[in-house]
């Protein structure tokens, strides 16, 4: 089972955003948002999963 | 699919067709599983039968007659008759629509529909016991199971509910007379969306409650609100008190009451209506033969993929615990549809709103300004009273207030609690805001229709960010 | 401060007091702005006094009427005396509670408010005439202001106001007897809510309306929903015709209509309602004083910064032209005031709601289907009847739907239309996740409270995405 766990305490990320994250494998925790006040995005999760592929 | 000569086979077999499990048996099949779904009773299960729908229609028809015999300074005039026989009549041709709705639903997605008591027969293999005595039963092997068992009220002793005089909240929603004088067990929330009901039906309404308020788990300040209006109703709250018994008088009941320290009150009735809260159905379903785990208290423990211990058994709603919500159900019976499909699911809402349908209304979602400093926030609170919404003053309903909290520093909505009329559909807002990571000021920009309730949540959001129009700024 | 010795001098100058004006002015204030603010009547302008606020509470009250004449399945029977003169002293009283609170407001935030009628002097320069004849007028300079003297009803051939059986809306709205009949001239979203009331309250109305349908702007199925209602209350629409004129008879009057080929027709009336558009209040301003331009029709045209052609000169609401609704007449104030406060605000809104109070409401927000697939985009729809939905169920209103808009390819929500109950108030979640630049799936995912009517914005969405529990999916 490679999903990531979900998150304990609150995420800001959209919902379609955070199933992106698990559908990549991305642990979104340990994801810097580029939106507003720090909202994680569409591009930050796939950047993440694709630095992370490219590692 | 036949497997052997005796046992049929399924991909998922569900037990429970309540809102956690005709939706994960739904979802299931739209995602091109092989599902069969048992249900011992009537589809819809707690919810729709006995819960959230038969008590919704008595609270309409009762809000109405209340409403009409207090309009008369808006120019309305009536004293209304209530044929109780008459409404539980309506309340059940709603519950049939519904019911035989969901039945339909499953039948148009494929959902195999079995009629039966389920039981564990191993980790694969379920027993479904057909109706009575000697009706027969069959045996199903399953790739994966979804436990949808719900709950059922909690007896307390001395309140046997099959003696006529004492009520489940099942009996009280299958009411043909609105009983003269009815005492409350409990000031849960479905203790006070009753005790509501019936006090504007006309009965005379007597609440016993263990603790100090209503509706535990509330801000002062919001259950405060539900008390003050329940008790201009007539409702006569009697706190710190246990139901200790009761006995048949010539006219009616006695309802006996203990205190803490054995003091003794009795009040007279006709009915006893017993809300101290539900238990879950874990016991009947022989889980030990599969392997099962329960807490304690009998709720099933489930991940966040709503997998028992057991991986490929899976339990969701009631029987899984807290918040025993119909949508928190149907939301988990999704997610463990699309887990079971090998979809990336989780449980990973970031807020389950939850409503009481009292007067006025309650709406809750995410963290209350407490629990967010609690949980490390900056919290900034902003509100505003209804009795300063031109919406509200034109429907007459000026009780309660929208208070949203946020992360001062970010800006990020946190949680909000609304009480006042429709707050339930109002909540659905900020559990929107709160889901996509909204701040403070995307609500306060975004253009509300006037006039509107709604626009209450938008001033709340003005006032956190100390630019309200229609209130005061603190 | 004082300005030589004749005039007085403001940093902002507001002219009306309506959700155009007394907001600007309030955010003017709030932004350290020296603000002063002129209305000619009653604060609050005819959203408070005669539109929004008046038209909502006789809603309310005819809505109680209906409802409990119509709900002896729901075990209530009661037969409402409708009292219209107590009526109109309600509604007065809450118009006087909104409307001082809206002086209060000003004040508690420092605006100056002036009485009086204003008018362009020069560029930086107004008169205003207080009160009557001969009471006076001042002269106050500004550096920027703002127009906010929103519309006023259009007046038809042979139909003066002034003359007592033709009511414009006001007169409709002050009402103080139900009339046996009434004539209503347009159908439009004015017209429909009057002519709905006034059914409700025991009129016998009939609607003259030029185009062919009710509702112009709404889409078929939409208008269609309200019409048939309408019709169901007795309402009886002529389409196609329009009122030429009316006269006195021995009982009550007769108004005559004619088609575009010349055909009569005339219905016998106590009442005439004139309902057909609200014209901008521009002419009365001396705009020409200030250079401030307006179109061929008299709105005053503006820039995304609330600018008229004269850059320190802005004008917000109905003046400025359409939408012409009381909520976008306050953003556009707010933007109004912060733009002159050197913000970065402009009227970049996403998506302006619109609500209609009829029977059922509608409440409608961005693009419709059409209007998706002409601006570029891959229109996907997602439907919810009401009739599925259980919170609607007990309620007894499931006329109706919600329909929401995206775009295919990114799942963008675009739009919505809801037609049926608190259709304006489940407008607001759709609102949000436009301007949040939600999507589809966002919607779909969050979780709605049980059971409530938002549900239905919930459902749409995940038909929209072709998985939807309570609905088959297309
Ligand atoms: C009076 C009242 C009002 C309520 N109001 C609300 C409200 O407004 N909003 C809200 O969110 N919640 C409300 N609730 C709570 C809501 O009803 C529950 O949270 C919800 O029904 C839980 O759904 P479930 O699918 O987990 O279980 P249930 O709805 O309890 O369904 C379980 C089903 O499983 C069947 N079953 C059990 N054991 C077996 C077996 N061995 N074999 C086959 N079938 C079996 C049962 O017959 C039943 O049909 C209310 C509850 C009550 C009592
Ligand atoms: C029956 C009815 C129902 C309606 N229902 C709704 C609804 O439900 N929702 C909605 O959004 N909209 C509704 N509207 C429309 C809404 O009322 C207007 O869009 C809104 O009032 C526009 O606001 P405003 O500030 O531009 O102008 P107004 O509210 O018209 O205010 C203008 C003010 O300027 C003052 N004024 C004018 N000229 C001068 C002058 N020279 N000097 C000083 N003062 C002056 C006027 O006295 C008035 O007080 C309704 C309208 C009507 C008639």
């Amino acid at each position: 089972d490679d999903t990531p766990e979900t998150p304990g305490g609150r995420v800001f990320a959209p919902p379609a955003v955070r199933r992106l994250a698990r559908e990549l494998g991305v642990d979104i925790e340990s994801v810097s948002g580029s939106g507003p006040s720090g909202r994680i995005t569409e591009g930050d999760i796939r950047s993440k999963a694709d630095g992370a592929s490219a590692d | 699919m036949v497997v052997g000569d005796i046992a049929t086979g399924t991909d998922v077999l569900i037990i429970g067709a309540g809102p956690g499990g005709y939706v994960a048996a739904i979802r299931a099949a739209q995602k091109g599983l092989d599902t069969t779904l048992v249900e011992r009773d009537s589809y819809g299960g707690t919810c729709l039968n006995v819960g959230c729908i038969p008590s919704k229609a008595f609270i309409t028809a009762a809000d109405l007659a209340d409403e009409v015999s207090n309009a008369e300074h808006m120019g309305i005039s009536a004293d209304p008759a209530v044929e109780m026989a008459t409404m539980t009549e309506w309340k059940d041709g709603v519950v049939d629509q519904l019911t035989s709705g969901v039945e339909k639903l499953c039948k148009a997605n494929q959902v195999n529909l079995l009629k039966g008591t389920a039981t564990f027969a191993d980790e694969n293999k379920v027993r479904v016991a057909h109706g009575g005595e000697g009706q027969g039963s069959e045996s199903i092997e399953f790739k994966h199971a979804i436990i949808a068992t719900g709950s059922r009220p909690i007896q307390i002793p001395n309140f046997a509910y099959a003696d006529e005089p004492v009520w489940s909240s099942t009996d009280a929603l299958a009411a043909t007379e609105v009983p003269d004088k009815l005492v409350v067990v409990g000031a849960g929330y479905i203790g006070m969306e009753l005790s509501t009901t019936f006090a504007k039906l006309g009965s005379d309404v007597t609440v016993i409650e263990m603790l100090d308020d209503v509706l535990p788990g509330y801000e002062d300040d919001v259950s405060r609100i539900v008390r003050k209006r329940a008790e201009s109703l007539g409702i006569e709250f009697n706190f710190g008190e246990g139901a200790s018994g009761w006995e048949e008088t010539d006219d009616g009941i006695v309802v006996t009451s203990e205190t803490e320290d054995g003091e003794e009150s009795s009040y007279e009735a006709d009915k006893v209506l017993v809300a101290v809260g539900r238990s879950p159905v874990s016991d009947t379903l022989e889980l030990e033969n599969a392997g099962v785990e329960t807490d304690d208290r009998g709720f099933i423990t489930t991940d966040d993929r709503t997998r028992t211990n057991v991986d490929h058994i899976h339990a969701v709603g009631d029987v899984a615990g807290e918040p025993m919500l119909a949508h928190a159900a149907s939301k988990e019976g999704i997610v463990a549809a699309e887990v079971i499909a090998g979809e990336p699911a989780a449980m990973d809402v970031q807020a389950i709103p939850a409503a009481v349908f009292t007067d006025p209304e309650i709406g809750t979602v995410g963290l209350t300004e407490a629990e967010a400093a609690d949980n490390g926030f900056e919290p900034v609170v902003g509100e505003m009273p209804f009795r300063a919404s031109g919406r509200a003053l034109t429907t007459g309903h000026t009780d309660g207030f929208v208070r949203i909290v946020a992360d001062e520093p970010t800006g990020f909505v946190l949680g909000a609690q609304i009480v006042g009329p429709e707050a339930s559909e109002l909540i659905a807002e900020v559990t929107l805001a709160i889901e996509l990571g909204a701040t403070i000021e995307d609500i306060a920009s975004t253009v509300h229709t006037h006039p509107t309730l709604a626009e209450a949540v938008m001033e709340a959001a003005e006032n956190a960010q100390g630019q309200a129009i229609h209130t005061l700024n603190r």
